[in-house]
């Protein structure tokens, strides 16, 4: 499965990650960080393509993706 | 009453400059002496401001000062810098929306109030701001409630909407808390 | 379970968190350049330039040897590290719009004509960020900021300045492009395009633009930040590389190669007066 | 209407106070903490059909004065300690030139970047080192918003009067403090403007403003007119405050600005607890008020300058006490402001080593 | 004998005579530009601004009222006189390639975007004449100077620059335009030009640039100067016009309508920090 | 041949100095009276694999400094008073930033454009206000072709050692005179630069030059550890020469520069008629030698400053005689240079009066 | 008879008005003037065309040049 | 002979201040003090130019002398500026060439030059100023003539042509001037 992994703290609920996800996969969680931000979460995330799209746009460099490497199929 | 001096903290955005003003702004119109004086750390937004609003019958010397009577705050970071800096026996208003922990002094005098569930039941949680003003105007009957009421509406007269409708119900919500806990 | 890293943080940003306000895309540039030095694993060998502006701790985040400039003066001072330093280091100045194209427009016009081998990374967002939202050079005719408060009035302030058409006009320069970071496609291109520079500089005077948001100056959101950035800006400021090998100014080279006064004319006395 | 009791930040009230004493041109670069001058004035001088320009630098802002000073109208900038050091170069040709207008000076923490916080640094750069050559500047130096909104109309008059740029020198403090002011009416006075470069009037002299004279002898000529001028601005423009002075007091604190205040709410503490301490504040820093300081060295024991800086104005106060009395210094910097406790501890401390 | 007048000197021109090394153009040009303010009628509303360069005393020969500026600075005090005196008056500006290139070039590019209402004249000798005869950011490649005693090298100083190129790049400027005064057929073309500034004066930015010897500085007579501009500096510095009524800018007007930041958009609280 | 005996103009010899003392990198900006030296740096540096660059400014070229003073190389600039007035903002910037440099100050008559004749009238500019906020720089004021040879030496090492930058003040006299020089042998001392930005080393600290410090404590604490080494110069760096001071003359002549020079030839015919007259010749103007002056302070009976400027240096004096004495001043200004004879009639004047 | 008039004070010898003059009128002459240079002089005047060349190239605005108004040829 | 001092006037480019330099080399390399200072007036090119040599075997006070106890004069200009400022019994090398006047004082010891003619017949009006220098170096002994000959051939070393030789010819012819006038 595909991963991506959130550094709450880094978060500043900015939004643009969400926008950015054509799977629309992230949305802001109730919880606050330690600067007062509502940081982003990931649900559904089996259906992640791993495009990596919100890493690039993050601002904060508050996301790291993971894209699992499938076995090859025979041939 | 000769002075009173209050600091006013919390996240920038919070509003705490501009209670700061409109009490200043009262306190003039009673005729007395005030001086206003902001204060940003550091930090970048998001960080911590305040202010301190000195008002006097004599002319005002340090619009700074170390240790103020009272102290309005609005979040952790907040209470954490201002609550050891009150004088003793002194004032803290705690915003307790935002701050889930109690003072840790046992001298001071403490108001506890759940500013933004109070201002959103008024009609907007960003007049939190407003019920602190009142709670501290509750206690400390700095100027009287018609002055401030009225610095609150001239300061929005001209802005879209009721919000100095809005923002003079909130302060007189957080007004009834203060005068309650003057006891 | 196997996996590969589709996307992580650079080990040449540090780790501490941005100053920046929520969305603005400061951070986007400062991760891309991080990444540019990582990618060609010149950590070592690059000297950064900060500016005065929302930027001017940049060297909190990028992990490389940094000097500080006055406003506006970082191609002075790269200029002065780059004739200094052995040949292989890499230095880049990174500055802000009011920085660059307004208080430091002396500087960074002779820095590029005199072809210094720096990378210049010029962060438009069209407003004075740091200081509160005053008009720059390049406000958009009509914007509000704090210092236009009826908005730009061209017939006061004149139209915005596009630096990289400015520059284009230079004999020296060997790559000069704008880029815009309000989208993921738009970052990655960017990205190349710094690559690009970095790439160069050893050659000359690089320069990237790029165009970038300021939720807090525009008073936007931060997805609106991104929208109206590409509603208005781009329409002003094209995304074009101007400049790059292959796409040199046919001006380069129509002088007379009889340049050399002579020697035997006969020679006025030194001059010694002035003002 | 112009009588009524407004509460204004020190920096939005030295803009208005500008514009009511006539200054309807403004050039000027944003830097903190002075920002909402040039944005005051950005709103307001539209209002009044005058002119606001953001300038491309400080250097560019500093030189447009120069223009503007020179076709006769009244004409301000302000910026703070970096920006004004830019403007170095300019303030002495405006000199050389014999160009009125007003510098507004709102200092912050240094030196290079330093901070944005209040400081008093850069009294040694504008009483003595603004710029190349012989010259002086009259540094005016503010101490409530009131008195700031006072001195805007003074700065105009003296810049006016003497055809030299004038300064109003601030600190962070005064510039971000909100106070009750009132404007005072405009002053009548008129000043000659027949100097100005406004076109050459058929027939008359023309209009030349420059501060070469290629020939050193006319310059020092020049010089030495521009010195007479300085010379009456030495006896006449001495202004300063002596508060709780009447019972000459042992201990004297002398301080400036904001600094002034904080050391009176001090003063006050220490006079509650007995200690007869008062205070010199000069309001013009530059001429030093010599003549008002020289009057209480005599009856004096102790004299402790307090800034925010490490020691600039104390200099001022040491040549006038002139070794007759000790003069000690205690000041913060880099922003940092003292506190009423710092300077009340400080007064005793030293008054018990004197042994009082 | 009746007879009429082929060619008189102007009486906007002083009787002092001329500080100037002999055969040096800075003499034609100040003629040509009294000459202008001659036929407009326009002595009693015109403000000069000199530069520091040789030209410094350039108040003492043109009769009427003169502000000097601070070296490079003739823009910005161009701009306070401009936006400071009635809208009849004209106001101009008389620079070397020193002043308005190398130290003023922020001023003079800003003042260009901005649209001042000003006539900025431009003399280029592509050296530092005043100063004793160093490089100046117009001296050409290969060209000695007291500073490049072994010719300009481009690889270490870049190539000149091209001023009324660089100009061309901004939307406000009405006309800019580059002549030489190199012969009698070139001076008259130059007064032409001067005269096509003035009149647009009042409608925006106006600038032109005029090719001059420096036979003091280049080391050549008088008329090997001539002949040397025409040879090694036109070839680079093409006399043109580049901007005048009917030949403007594609790039005016390209922006988008809908600029306004919107009022409800969520502000963030001011900004309170800066470096 | 490091001894041989050369004539050199001052410019020139300051320029031959430098590069002999290890300074290889040159950024400047071509004014009268000093463009010797940007020229002799034009044609020399590239003949020893050093860089001349001209810059397109001073502000431009102050920055440079900054820049390669930062990547830790030895560097000057130099300029005229205008000029240097443009440098004050990055001037500051260098004390903050803690890079050393040295700049050459060949003054002329100012304020403003003023005209090229030889000056001292940015004593004040140089030793007080050379840009904003709390800083010093060590300024050394050479009185012989000579001295300003061995004085780029000392001026290197001295902005390596304190890390902080070094101004060399002379007037134009100095600058355009020649006289005979031998150059020293190069300096063994060496200097740690591991604070350079250079390239962070892997594993090993960065280095970031910078003045900001928002924290106003944090800034407190480096304007005070730049005031440690500012304490340590006054301690150190006062230089002076008392000449014919052995007899304690009762009248001491206060002057620096090529007029000590102008006063030493007046002390000679002074002397010669039977006047006793000694002169103080302050050689750092920053740290200026109080230590020295004091000890001379009770023995005389009369100081006079003389300085081709309106009184600048005077002040330092005053401030150190602290009116134990009387301190009068007498100069030239706008370019023009005191005669023998002058000063011989002054002297006398005031002797007279004093009841000599 | 066209007419050339030399303010030879101003003269700094230059020499371009030489040059400028197609009918090669103008030399330097043996004099000196205050400044210490050979000012210009004319010669064969009645050759002027009164083209103005002269006085167009002059850097000092020495030289004035008149036309002599012949009468009109009838018709 | 314990202090020398001239000072050296003319237009700019007739080489007043080459050779004030090379008679201030010659004296250093006899191992004297020298001071040369160059003075250049208001004007502009073309203006009057001067330089002061001061030769010692003290070191050198001021490097300006208000009056000197010579003066060489090139041009018109320079004899009205300088003859007045000459010391009583003072020296004056006139350039005939070039200037008009006979001296208006009495008390001087005057030289007449036809500089420029003698340089002319040397083969280069531009080594007038040498003959100058010659006719001052005769009269005052202020080096001795073989180092400022060697001063001047080091001067024109490298120089293209056998510009050191012309300049020697006419340094020496005036020296004979100088010389004679010595008596
Ligand atoms: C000499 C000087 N002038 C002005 C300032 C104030 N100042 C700091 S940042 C800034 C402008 C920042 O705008 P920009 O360069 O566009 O950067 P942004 O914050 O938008 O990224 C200004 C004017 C200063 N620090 N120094
Ligand atoms: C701030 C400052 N820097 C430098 C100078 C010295 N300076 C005077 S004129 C000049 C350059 C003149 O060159 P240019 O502008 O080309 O005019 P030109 O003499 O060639 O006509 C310089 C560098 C100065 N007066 N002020
Ligand atoms: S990697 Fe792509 S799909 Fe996965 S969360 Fe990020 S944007 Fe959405
Ligand atoms: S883009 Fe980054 S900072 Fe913004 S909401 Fe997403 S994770 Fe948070
Ligand atoms: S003010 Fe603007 S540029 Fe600065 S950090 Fe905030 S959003 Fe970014
Ligand atoms: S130095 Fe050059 S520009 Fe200046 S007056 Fe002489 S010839 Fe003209
Ligand atoms: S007017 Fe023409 S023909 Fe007559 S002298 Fe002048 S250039 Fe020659
Ligand atoms: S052009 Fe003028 S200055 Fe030159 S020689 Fe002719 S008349 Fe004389
Ligand atoms: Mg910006
Ligand atoms: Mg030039």
């Amino acid at each position: 499965m595909n991963r991506v992994e959130i550094d709450g703290d880094r978060c500043k609920a900015c939004g643009l990650c969400i926008d950015a996800c054509n799977k629309h996969l992230l949305t802001l969680s109730s919880d606050l960080n330690a600067k007062g931000y509502h940081p982003i979460e990931i649900h559904d995330v089996e259906e992640c393509s791993a495009c990596a799209l919100c890493g690039v746009i993050c601002p904060e460099g508050s996301l790291a993706v993971y894209k699992e490497i499938k076995p090859k199929k025979g041939g | 009453m000769a002075t009173q001096d209050v600091v006013m903290a919390g996240f920038g955005g919070q509003g705490l400059m501009a209670i700061g003003k409109i009490l200043a702004k009262a306190a003039m119109e009673e005729g007395k002496n005030v001086t206003w004086m902001p204060s940003y750390g550091p930090e970048m937004r998001g960080g911590t401001a305040n202010c301190v609003v000195i008002i006097d019958d004599d002319p005002i010397g340090s619009p700074v000062v170390k240790r103020t009577q009272a102290a309005v705050v609005m979040n952790k970071q907040s209470i954490d810098k201002f609550e050891p800096t009150v004088a003793d026996h002194g004032l803290l208003v705690i915003n307790t929306s935002l701050i889930d922990r109690k003072a840790a002094r046992d001298d001071l005098k403490v108001v506890y109030v759940a500013a933004n569930e109070i201002a959103e039941s008024e009609g907007g949680a960003k007049a939190a701001n407003m019920v602190m003003l009142g709670a501290y105007l509750g206690v400390t009957g700095a100027t009287k409630p018609e002055t401030l009421e009225h610095a609150i509406e001239a300061t929005f007269a001209g802005k879209r909407g009721n919000l100095g409708d809005i923002n003079v119900r909130a302060f007189r919500k957080g007004l009834e808390v203060g005068l309650a806990a003057r006891g | 379970m196997a996996e590969q890293v589709a996307f992580k943080r650079t080990s040449v940003l540090t780790d501490d968190y941005f100053h920046y306000c929520p969305g603005c895309t400061h951070g986007v540039a400062h991760r891309l350049v991080a990444e540019v030095i990582e990618e060609m694993g010149i950590q070592d060998r690059t000297i950064g330039v900060s500016p005065v502006g929302c930027s001017v701790l940049a060297y909190n985040y990028l992990d490389v040897d940094f000097v500080e400039a006055a406003h506006g003066r970082a191609p002075a001072v790269a200029t002065g590290i780059r004739r200094t330093l052995p040949e292989d280091r890499y230095v880049f100045t990174y500055q802000g719009d009011g920085d660059l194209a307004s208080i430091g427009m002396a500087e960074i016009i002779h820095a590029a004509n005199r072809g210094e081998k720096i990378t210049v990374i010029f962060i438009n967002n069209a407003i004075y960020g740091m200081t509160g939202g005053q008009m720059a050079p390049t406000t958009l005719p009509g914007m509000r900021t704090t210092t236009s408060p009826n908005g730009r009035d061209t017939g006061l302030c004149g139209h915005p300045i596009r630096m990289c058409e400015l520059l284009d006009t230079l004999v020296e320069p060997k790559f000069i492009a704008r880029g815009s970071l309000s989208s993921p496609k738009l970052i990655l291109k960017a990205k190349k395009l710094l690559r690009q520079a970095f790439d160069l500089q050893h050659s000359g005077f690089t320069f990237v633009e790029l165009l970038s948001t300021c939720p807090t100056g525009w008073g936007l959101t931060p997805d609106n930040s991104l929208a109206w950035l590409e509603r208005n800006m781009v329409p002003f400021f094209p995304m074009e590389v101007f400049r790059e090998p292959g796409k040199m100014p046919p001006q380069a080279t129509p002088y007379h190669p009889d340049l050399k006064v002579r020697d035997d004319a006969p020679k006025a006395e030194k001059k010694t007066e002035e003002g | 209407m112009a009588q009524r009791r407004m509460l204004m930040k020190g920096t939005e009230a030295i803009a208005e106070a500008a514009i009511r004493a006539g200054c309807h041109h403004f050039f000027g670069y944003p830097i903190t903490p002075q920002n909402e001058i040039p944005e005051y004035m950005s709103r307001r001088l539209p209002q009044v059909g005058g002119v606001y320009l953001q300038a491309e630098s400080e250097v560019a802002a500093i030189n447009m004065l120069c223009g503007a000073g020179a076709a006769g109208v009244r004409v301000m900038t302000s910026s703070s300690s970096p920006g004004v050091a830019l403007m170095s170069e300019g303030a002495s040709y405006m000199v050389g030139g014999e160009l009125p207008a007003v510098i507004v000076n709102i200092m912050r923490g240094g030196p290079g970047l330093g901070d944005i916080q209040p400081s008093q640094g850069d009294y040694d750069q504008m009483t003595r080192g603004f710029g190349h050559g012989d010259k002086h500047f009259i540094v005016l130096a503010p101490s409530t918003v009131q008195e700031a909104v006072d001195m805007m109309a003074l700065a105009f008059d003296l810049a006016d009067e003497y055809r030299n740029p004038c300064v109003v020198l601030g600190d962070g403090l005064i510039g971000q403090m909100m106070e009750p002011v009132t404007f005072p009416e405009p002053s009548e006075r008129t000043f000659d403007r027949s100097w100005a470069a406004t076109g050459k009037k058929p027939g008359q002299r023309r209009n030349i403003l420059r501060s070469l004279f290629l020939d050193p002898e006319v310059l020092e000529k020049h010089v030495e007119k521009l010195f007479e001028k300085f010379k009456v601005m030495e006896l006449k423009e001495q202004r300063y405050e002596a508060w709780m002075m009447d019972d000459a007091p042992p201990v004297v604190i002398s301080a400036y600005g904001t600094t002034a205040r904080i050391a009176k709410s001090a003063i006050r503490e220490l006079r509650a607890e007995g200690h007869r301490v008062g205070l010199f504040r000069p309001i013009s820093a530059w001429p030093f008020p010599v003549d008002g300081l020289a009057t209480y060295v005599e009856q004096t024991r102790l004299f402790l300058g307090i800034e925010m800086s490490m020691g600039q104005m104390v200099e001022d106060v040491r040549r006038v006490v002139a070794g007759r009395r000790p003069v000690q210094f205690w000041g913060r910097t880099g922003g940092m402001v003292p506190t009423v406790e710092e300077i009340v501890a400080q007064v005793k401390e030293r008054s018990a080593a004197l042994g009082q």
